[in-house]
């Protein structure tokens, strides 16, 4: 058992696939001799060799088509969008070739790449390197989405995306770059598709992921003083989506509240939302509340920034008001 | 084409070979002129874009080739995949859109495929494929495989964004991988010298990627073999990729939709007249071949042609279940538990 | 009066606005001397001139670019991307920087931009020439977005697009080019942020836009057979959304169904679902249903992709269960 | 540089336009500077990329620009907006996230935005606002306006789609702008060497649309002035755009987190030797400027430095509520009724 950073589980679940598996591979920008620009990948280089962990040109397209293509022939790529914002650059090869190659072949291809990404704001980048884009992938169908909220849970699900036989993107929150947890010694390997009750209760259903989890505890903990025990689940995995978890415990609460770092228009606690008022329609007594960043991009200024994103308060009012 | 390569001085290839060229050529063609039949029947229900006057290129490149090679082309991609080898009446399948295409019916004509013929997709995004094949040949490299990739694509594809990623790190990574740029001089309905900042809009560039300039006609299949195996030995051999212009003409309009109005008559039929399968024949019956040989390739092609049509028409459109299949590795679709 | 085929709506709703307006301009691949690949602007070259009307290379990402730096310079520019699968290679441009100037310049970046692109499936050309992209705009803040389903409507609402100070995007169904409405002679200019019911009824809400404005109109008929009266609400503009007649439906009716041809996860018809089942929870008396295409790839096959397209029976089905 | 243009035989500009780029160098180093101190206080919370050593392009080309003339910068944009005329004030005051910043706390230090000063924004996309400036050069020519766009980019950038497309663009509609970039031999950590497939990243692409090649010392003011008056009149008169590549070397690391440790120690004293402000203050005395004068400039500009820290520090975060504002032209941003 070891403490480690978030950063550092990045690593580690990196060199545990590479160690495992010799048609792993690595590529990104400034990630080989300088460790990336959030020092994730420190230390690959000298272990793994220039072939097997690269620098690269800015061309993200390029980026993401060698993995495609190398994914075609036979190694199992990590390519690294250093900002999730420019998933933007290269949409066509993760919306258009990557997503949607296996379908229209018809199975003949298969493409087992793994993309990781700094997502999110609070760290006062500005509009252009702040978003949350897991939604994005999310409305893409053929894209696998994990988002882990721990250093344990970055570890596991990195190694999963890795092995899975099918393209995922692994959302690393940048704000938790920093942030600790324990992770046991030896081979970590999650699981893709299962949610995690991060806090049980029974008065509320709370679905949170990645650097929002904290702050729904944090919201969970103040409503106890108040008498409402709500549930806080790590949804972790977008898609595949554990609709089982998130049914159950709206099963057992009848409230429902989404809490996500997104501009609020079609977030993926809209798709959740509407999978409960349809499925578990009956089972709800009052109304789904969604908390999200409000439909803007994110500012810069902190005092900017920290009014957009989802607060602590305003988790604990859309929850009461979730009560109805 | 005064600043063209020719086959002058360089050696071609034996007869046999040539035969084969002109046999893969006629396939093509013949492939081609009766899937144009059939959409004319309203059998072929989406759009689709043909390479007729373009064979020469395909044939060429296709006769340089290994078996595990890997081809990248685009949705004028008919030639390219039947050439690697992929079954004819799977092709045809695919595009009448039935249970048995080479996709299932779920590809269609912009996106045959036969991986396990090593024709790697056709993409309907112009320039996608450059960085994928680019990542092929990267593969082929770190596994030592000896593979090349092969990439086709059109002169207007030279303007996009991937084109020149693709070629930057193909180059600074030395990447067993050849760029075939099919210059037929225009894109849809415009002419690519109307927004291209250069003559040539391959080979004009190729020193960007600090690569040789290579513009040949396309419509010589001898000149497109020796350049092809000159280009794929220097992949293979660890000298990195080319860029190759090959300046061609497509007979007919851009796709299904288009008559091709935009061209000046007496253009058209300059280029007609220089169809690289007629002139083909010509030229091997001056080097010896024996005119009953060539026959019987026609005939063969042909009645491969006819078989591969009757196969796919006869078959089955596919089950709507299956719809829901092939998504994931694990053959479904499922997005939830 | 005239009877024009949407196609034909096209051409003389970007002619209104050139004649208008000597700041419009209007670029494209294949757009001047061709007339576009789906026949939608021809004609305008000849009347408006090289100058106004261009044809451009095959560089999406210069089109859009251009796009936003000419109305940063004074221009009201019109740029089609051919297939709306194309917003994927100049996403950056229309998600990054065209949507976020303004708010990150504090207002002092006014675009008003607006690109015009072919939409969706059913016409067999497989999963890159198909996609309903309409919910990727809406996800981004700072982009309008409308969907004409009727030659009239596309005069209105491109009219009112070109005029609008912000970037608008004109989202046109292509199976929808060929179909032919009334147009009364005249300038036209229609509103943005108003949904219009095509069909008035008490008992269930459909929300439709684009080509599935036409089947829902058949599921109701059917629907009405059996009784049920529903109406069916064309949004006809996702951004700004006319949330108030949309609750108010559903007040009155107490059903929701939404229609929509994007795949299953995140499509507009969530957004809509979770904001009913927030802001009229207790009108609800049954399950919010979704009819979408599954979350796929559309494949090019005829059989195939009529099975993937909600069909008619399809809405009817939903319809019903809605009514719980 | 052996193969660089010098101002050598080109006339330079006359003694008070020398001063007046004297002066701009000084205030955006000591502008910067300030920045520096500010966020090692802890002042500036997001990240920043300064152009310590760079400064000379900025003042070249800034000095040789109209009033209404558009520049385009990136994210190492604070001197380039600087100069443009911004109020520094405002400038300081965004990047301390203040009400009263250039962009009201919305933009930061990536986006340093003055359209009335014809800065036409800072962004943070790598090759984002290429085509970006082409259009605005577009929307200048298609009406008459006489202006000119300048699109300053760094060396990394030469690898990205849009720096491709934007050039062949305004190539083939002859565009007045002018594409400068800014080749400080490094990317964010990477050389640009080792990722790129020539060995000047834009000089030696300039043929690929059409373009002379131009390489030019960037620390050298006057060479960078000389050479950006001839493009911007080439670019007016209807001639076209240029691309230049001029060469320099940012003192510091990349952005505030990096310490800039992968740069040999030789190479950053080298070029620390090589630092243009010093260096034209030298040239500046021996063609004839007094020292008082220069003195003056220096402690003019320290002042102005001083003036806009205080005023900035002083003034006021900004209202929560607005960050509701200046999504739309409405000032609002609603999305719904
Ligand atoms: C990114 C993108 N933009 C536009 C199109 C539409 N389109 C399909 S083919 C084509 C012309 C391509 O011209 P060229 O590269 O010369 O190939 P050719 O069709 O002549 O073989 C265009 C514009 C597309 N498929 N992808
Ligand atoms: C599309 C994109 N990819 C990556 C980045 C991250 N990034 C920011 S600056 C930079 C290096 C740019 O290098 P260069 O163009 O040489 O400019 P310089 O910073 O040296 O001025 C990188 C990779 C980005 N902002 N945008
Ligand atoms: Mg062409
Ligand atoms: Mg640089």
């Amino acid at each position: 058992m070891a403490e480690l950073t978030y950063r550092e589980a990045v690593a580690r679940g990196i060199a545990q696939e590479m160690e495992r598996d010799p048609s792993v591979f690595f590529i990104g920008e400034d990630v080989a001799a300088a460790g990336g620009v959030f020092k994730t990948t420190e230390g690959l280089l000298d272990r793994f060799g220039p072939d097997r962990v690269r620098d690269t040109p800015i061309s993200e397209q390029a980026i993401i088509g060698a993995a495609m293509g190398a994914a075609m022939n036979g190694l199992r790529p990590i390519a690294e969008l250093m900002f999730s914002d420019f998933f933007a650059v290269c949409w066509d090869m993760v919306a258009n070739q990557i997503a949607k190659a296996r379908y229209m072949t018809n199975g003949q291809v298969a493409l087992p790449i793994v993309i990781r990404t700094a997502n999110g704001g609070g760290a006062r980048f500005g509009a252009q390197h702040s978003q949350s884009v897991e939604t994005w992938m999310m409305a893409i169908p053929g894209l696998k989405v994990v988002v882990p909220s721990t250093p344990l849970d970055m570890i596991g699900l990195l190694a999963a995306a890795v092995r899975d036989p099918d393209p995922v993107v692994v959302v690393e929150p940048k704000v938790l770059y920093a942030s600790k947890g324990d992770v046991p010694d030896g081979e970590i390997v999650d699981e893709l598709g299962v949610a995690r009750a991060v806090r049980e209760g029974g008065d509320v259903t709370i679905c949170v992921l990645g650097a929002m989890v904290p702050k729904a505890l944090e919201a969970a903990g103040r409503l106890a003083d108040d008498g409402i025990d709500a549930e806080v689940l790590d949804v972790r995995s977008l898609v595949p989506l554990d609709v089982r978890a998130i049914a159950d415990s709206v099963e057992r609460t009848g409230h429902l509240v989404t809490v996500e770092e997104n501009p609020r228009l079609c977030g993926w606690g809209a798709e959740i939302a509407s999978i409960v008022a349809d499925e578990k329609f009956y089972a709800l007594d009052g109304p789904i509340v969604r908390v999200t960043t409000p439909h803007l991009p994110l500012p810069s200024a902190d005092v900017l920034e920290d009014a957009a994103i989802p607060s602590v308060d305003r988790i604990v009012e859309g929850t009461r008001r979730s009560l109805g | 084409m005064s600043d063209t390569d020719t086959a002058e001085g360089t050696e071609v290839a034996d007869l046999e070979a040539r035969l084969s060229i002109y046999r893969m050529m006629q396939e093509g063609r013949l492939f081609e002129e009766r899937a144009r039949d059939l959409f004319l029947q309203g059998l072929v229900k989406g759009t689709s874009h043909l390479g007729i006057g373009q064979e020469a290129i395909a044939a060429g490149f296709a006769a340089a080739l290994e078996p595990d090679d890997l081809v990248f082309c685009t949705y004028r991609g008919h030639v390219h995949t039947l050439l690697r080898g992929a079954p004819m009446a799977a092709l045809m399948a695919e595009l009448l859109g039935r249970a048995t295409g080479i996709c299932g019916g779920k590809g269609g004509s912009m996106h045959l495929t036969d991986v396990s013929h090593g024709a790697m997709g056709s993409y309907a995004i112009v320039g996608a494929h450059m960085p994928i094949a680019a990542g092929a040949a990267w593969a082929a490299k770190a596994r030592g495989t000896d593979q090349v990739a092969v990439c086709f694509f059109g002169d207007g594809t030279t303007n996009i964004g991937t084109f020149h990623e693709a070629l930057n790190l193909a180059a600074v990574w030395a990447l067993p991988v050849v760029f075939v740029c099919e210059n037929n001089l225009y894109m849809e309905y415009t002419a690519i010298g109307d927004v291209t900042a250069v003559e040539h809009p391959a080979a004009d560039r190729a020193s960007a990627y600090g690569l040789e300039p290579i513009l040949i006609d396309g419509n010589d299949a001898d000149v497109v073999h020796t350049t092809a195996v000159r280009t794929v030995a220097r992949a293979r051999s660890g000298d990195g990729p080319s860029l190759v212009e090959a300046v061609t003409y497509r007979h007919g309009g851009h796709s299904r939709a288009d008559p091709g109005k935009y061209r000046p008559d007496e253009e058209v039929a300059e280029w007609l007249r220089r169809d690289p399968i007629p002139s083909y024949r010509e030229r091997l019956l001056a080097a010896g071949a024996d005119e009953g040989t060539l026959d019987a390739i026609d005939r063969d092609a042909l009645a491969a042609v006819d078989r591969a049509t009757e196969e796919a028409r006869e078959a089955p459109f596919p089950d709507p279940d299956t719809l829901e299949t092939e998504l994931w590795a694990d053959g479904g679709s499922a997005w939830r538990n």
